[in-house]
């Protein structure tokens, strides 16, 4: 029997390890470098109704240890994710997480509704969490409430499970993780990134055409395994969590913290081998250790 | 196919103040097909630089497994690369991109090689394919001045070589668009690669009836995953078409790209 | 005249650049190694009414470009931090920020009242923000009302200007700026750490006792220059930029980013001669740039 | 007085399963006044790692103005200080702390040194001072099994040298305390250096009346500043009073500390 092999809410996962959203596409780029149906899942580019440019560049700047983003939900609308994404990813064994988004109730509720009939499509995940958009978005992810009763009108429509995608920049983390829970989520991915700024010194001016980004990378992982930790003492809720991994010793250290599946965002850039090699790497690490299970590791730390 | 291999560093060399050239060593040079491509380079194994740095191909020889980059040492990512020693180890991802088309010039016809600064380095790979094939080169460079300018004699040896440098310490005293005018420079083709207001100088300044010019943005993953180096076809209705510099350039036909 | 001087509530500063609270002690042991009076100021380190011993050990920890604290606020107590600390630091001329710490509204009355009595004490620094403590702190910080009456408490009995440390740990930093603006703040400090936590592996633990500890350093920084950018725009506060500045080049951003003078935490840790060195660095670097004064590269970022 | 020096590493050689030993050599050596003392490392200029590491100064040669350490390659620090080369410089901070005191043991009198694992090293520098004043020494060394022991026959050259080792594999098999009790050994000072458990046991072994042992504590700032290696005094009313490990001790006098 397989160490890495679990279910979670409309998930079989081959392993707990998958690419995060907006860090790997629609897997076309990565689907000449390795055999996408080793991973556990793929969480796809975030898709909005109509087609969106996104923000002006530059798009990304480098911080201590991490990055900074803001592409701006850059993606070619629902309509064609279905047609040419979803559909060319039909041809891999691995099933897809929707990253869904939007400005407003509507339109995650319609792209929530069509995308979830996709095949493929086994889950989906609400971000209500995305800095770098100036309308809604980040509301949503900030004040319990709202956030809450958008999962509830998700789930409303949606054919397969709900995750809600948690944003780090509130005061209270563990309330959004309940709110969303009551809201009907059937599980939680954690964390989208932190807001911050690169200042150019030639210029005097923010280095991000959209002056603030997303920080990501090994930087925010303290903050992230935190927030897990926090929100998987708190909730019943299945976590996949994320923010900062890179090693195979940052997947373990998820999941002590709580985590049942980790994703893997920046570390795609820097090495974009990384997730088929650390889907190997953990197996060995279990092997080694004696862990008959990832999932004997979750919340060891709080246990 | 796109490989990521440590390779042995052959040979570096500050070849002008603070611009480096570096030669690579590893299987992945025999992959690399076409003038113009880049590669994107882990420098240290440490999270600081955290990012890749993509960096041109100035010259290639598959048959040593050897390709040679020429960088100007800047900040973080590219310092550490000019510290690196023969016999070092560097994480190269590559090759990306799409380069300059070699087969877009007969045999016989005439191309202008346009390049400014750090933009120079592709063209010299690009020069010497074009000159394989029979196609007369002639080249225009552009300096800040004598002290940053490099390969003038690698290139006077392939075609006609004009330097130009703003302070006039070097060549003629100007921009290359300058030089071009004063020299009345005509080809069937034209390629370059520079900062993107000399690009834009040089699509108006039609000394070609057609070209290809290679744009630079900060990338993320290189590879055209993460939607960080996009940028706007010429012709868009919606306004939310893209291309990809990563991966649909970084060359591009003159014209495609709003500049 | 020099380029690096100035002025701010309370403070002469000879220049912009002073440690950060907690992370320089009272400066004893600095002491030994450079001449305190060339520093612009001092803030100590968090004083409250009683005596501390603080978490129990292991009390700091690594991470990627960063690292988490979780001292829990020892120190000897007011009265012998007038009787030794202070008085010990009347030697040098420099002025001190007194960071003044409690559980509850007294106990910061109690210590501002005490302190800003202090000759050397220029201005008091209201540590709202302390993520190590379980009893009040943190709340003070995270919640505007309640920073608002406690700064409002605080400044009728000062001697001195009350700068308010501010906690990065919030959904909208602006509100609590404005908040504390309200209350009669002549000042804001920040930030002060994020939230995080680490594992360590081996035995399935948090690596701090105390479990969660406060993220400093550079990896921090990105977000410090974000909040530093939105409160500068949004309060006429002045504003004591901190969060990983390490180099002359992070002073610079703070300041583009609209912080009128910055403080060194962490760094303090990694070179203990950081702070005469950026000074001197610091003058040279405005010279090579030709900036007459430090004061006109502040907010550049937004103007 | 404490110095920050780019020290150069004179040789590095690993002396036992990863357990290397590591020679500087600068200006900063001839500061070290006392055994027992340490320095604050910063391994790279990068900003992984970024705290310093503190270790112990196992040999000082202030007329060759050298000092060595030896230490065990664990971490990120410590793995990447084992590669190091001769010649390469390393960052230190130092020296740090109170060390052992050589004068509370009088000439003609015998001294017991118990060390464990990576507590050895300090003790070494500590046996040459208390030899060169004419104190005998008994040195008790635990390690963990034969491939992790180090400095054994070093030791045997200024004294009776007893080794424990967990497994047998080198020496008697058992604790450095099992060693003490079987042999009844008996001195008139003892200093320890070595995991908290042994030090406990040791203290309580009363194998001399008196006695000083060195503490570790993860640390920020390795000068006092930070209150990171706090421990508590064992005489303490309030709850209140600490000791700093890095500028308090790291050696404290046996009963001073709870531990
Ligand atoms: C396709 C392509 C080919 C290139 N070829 C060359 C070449 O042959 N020779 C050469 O000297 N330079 C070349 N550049 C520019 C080179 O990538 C940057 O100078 C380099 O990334 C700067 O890194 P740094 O560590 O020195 O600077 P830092 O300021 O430390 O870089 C911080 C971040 O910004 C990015 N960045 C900074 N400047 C640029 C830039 N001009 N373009 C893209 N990203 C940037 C870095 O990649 C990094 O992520 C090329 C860029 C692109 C996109
Ligand atoms: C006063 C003193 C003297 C020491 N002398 C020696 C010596 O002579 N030889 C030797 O091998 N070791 C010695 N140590 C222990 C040594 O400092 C640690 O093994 C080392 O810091 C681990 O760093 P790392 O990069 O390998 O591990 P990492 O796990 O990467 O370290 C992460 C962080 O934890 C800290 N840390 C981890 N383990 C310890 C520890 N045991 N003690 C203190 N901090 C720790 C590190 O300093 C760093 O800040 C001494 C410790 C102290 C306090
Ligand atoms: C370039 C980039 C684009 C991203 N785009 C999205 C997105 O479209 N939707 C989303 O939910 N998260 C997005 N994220 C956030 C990541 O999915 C992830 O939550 C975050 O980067 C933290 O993980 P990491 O530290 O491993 O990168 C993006 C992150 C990066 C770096
Ligand atoms: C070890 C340590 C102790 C600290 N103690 C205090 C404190 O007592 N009071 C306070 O207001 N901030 C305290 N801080 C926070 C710092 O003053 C500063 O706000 C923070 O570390 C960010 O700056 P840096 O990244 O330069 O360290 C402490 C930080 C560290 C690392
Ligand atoms: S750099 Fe990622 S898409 Fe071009
Ligand atoms: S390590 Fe800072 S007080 Fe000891």
């Amino acid at each position: 029997m397989s160490r890495l092999a679990l279910e979670l809410p409309g998930l079989s996962l081959k392993n707990p390890v998958m690419p995060a959203s907006g860090c790997f596409g629609f897997g076309r780029e990565f689907s000449q470098l390795f055999d996408l149906s080793t991973l556990g899942a793929i969480m796809i580019k975030a898709t909005t109704e109509e087609p969106r440019y996104g923000n002006a560049t530059p798009r990304v700047a480098e911080t201590p240890g991490g990055m900074l983003n803001a592409i701006g939900l850059q993606n070619p609308g629902l309509e064609k994710v279905i047609a040419n994404e979803l559909e060319w990813l039909k041809q891999f064994e691995v099933p897809i997480i929707a990253n869904v988004a939007g400005s407003q109730t509507e339109d995650y509720v319609q792209v929530a509704k069509e995308i979830s009939k996709v095949d493929n499509v086994h889950a989906l995940e609400l971000n209500i969490s995305c800095p770098n958009v100036k309308t809604g978005g980040i509301a949503f992810g900030t004040i319990p409430e709202t956030a809450k009763e958008l999962t509830k009108r998700v789930k409303e429509v949606s054919e397969v499970p709900v995750y809600v995608k948690l944003s780090p920049n509130v005061t209270n983390i563990v309330e959004m993780a309940k709110a969303v829970e009551d809201g009907g989520a059937d599980g939680i991915t954690m964390i989208n990134t932190l807001i911050g700024m690169r200042i150019d010194l030639k210029t005097g001016r923010p280095v991000l055409s959209n002056r603030t980004g997303g920080l990501s990378g090994p930087a925010v992982k303290p903050v992230a395994v935190r927030m897990v930790y926090e929100v998987s003492q708190q909730t019943n809720l299945p976590i996949i969590g994320m923010g900062g991994v890179s090693t195979v010793e940052d997947i373990i250290e998820f999941s002590l913290a709580g985590a049942d599946a980790v994703a893997i965002g920046t570390a795609n850039f820097v090495n974009p081998f990384i997730c088929p090699e650390l889907i190997a790497e953990l197996d060995h690490y279990l092997e080694q250790h004696n862990v008959d299970h990832i999932s004997e590791l979750k919340g060891r730390s709080w246990k | 196919m796109i490989q990521k291999e440590l390779m042995t560093v052959v040979s570096q060399s500050e070849i002008a103040v603070n611009i480096f050239e570096m030669t690579l060593k590893g299987a992945l040079a025999r992959q690399i097909d076409e003038p113009g491509k880049f590669v994107h380079l882990k420098v240290g194994e440490e999270m600081m630089p955290l990012l890749r740095r993509p960096i041109s191909i100035a010259k290639i020889e598959p048959e040593k497994q050897e390709f040679t980059m020429i960088y100007r040492a800047e900040g973080a990512g590219t310092s550490a690369l000019s510290r690196k020693r023969t016999g070092d180890l560097v994480d190269v991802l590559g090759p990306l991109g799409h380069g300059f088309p070699v087969e877009e010039a007969a045999a016989g016809q005439t191309a202008i090689l346009i390049g400014g600064g750090i933009g120079v380095p592709p063209l010299y790979e690009l020069s010497r394919r074009l000159n394989e094939k029979g196609v007369k080169t002639i080249h225009v460079l552009g300096f800040q001045n004598k002290q940053a300018a490099f390969y003038t004699e690698q290139f006077a040896a392939l075609g006609d070589t004009y330097v130009a440098t703003v302070d006039g310490s070097l060549g003629e005293q100007g921009f290359v668009t300058d030089i071009i005018n004063k020299h009345g420079l005509k080809a069937d083709i034209f390629y370059s690669c520079g900062p993107t207001v000399m690009l834009k100088a040089v699509e108006r300044l039609h000394a070609a009836p057609r070209g290809y010019i290679s744009l630079e943005e900060r990338m993320g993953c290189g590879i055209g995953a993460c939607f960080a180096c996009v940028c706007h076809p010429a012709a868009d209705e919606t306004g939310t078409a893209y291309l990809k510099i990563c991966s649909d350039g970084p060359v591009f036909k003159a014209g495609e790209v709003a500049l």
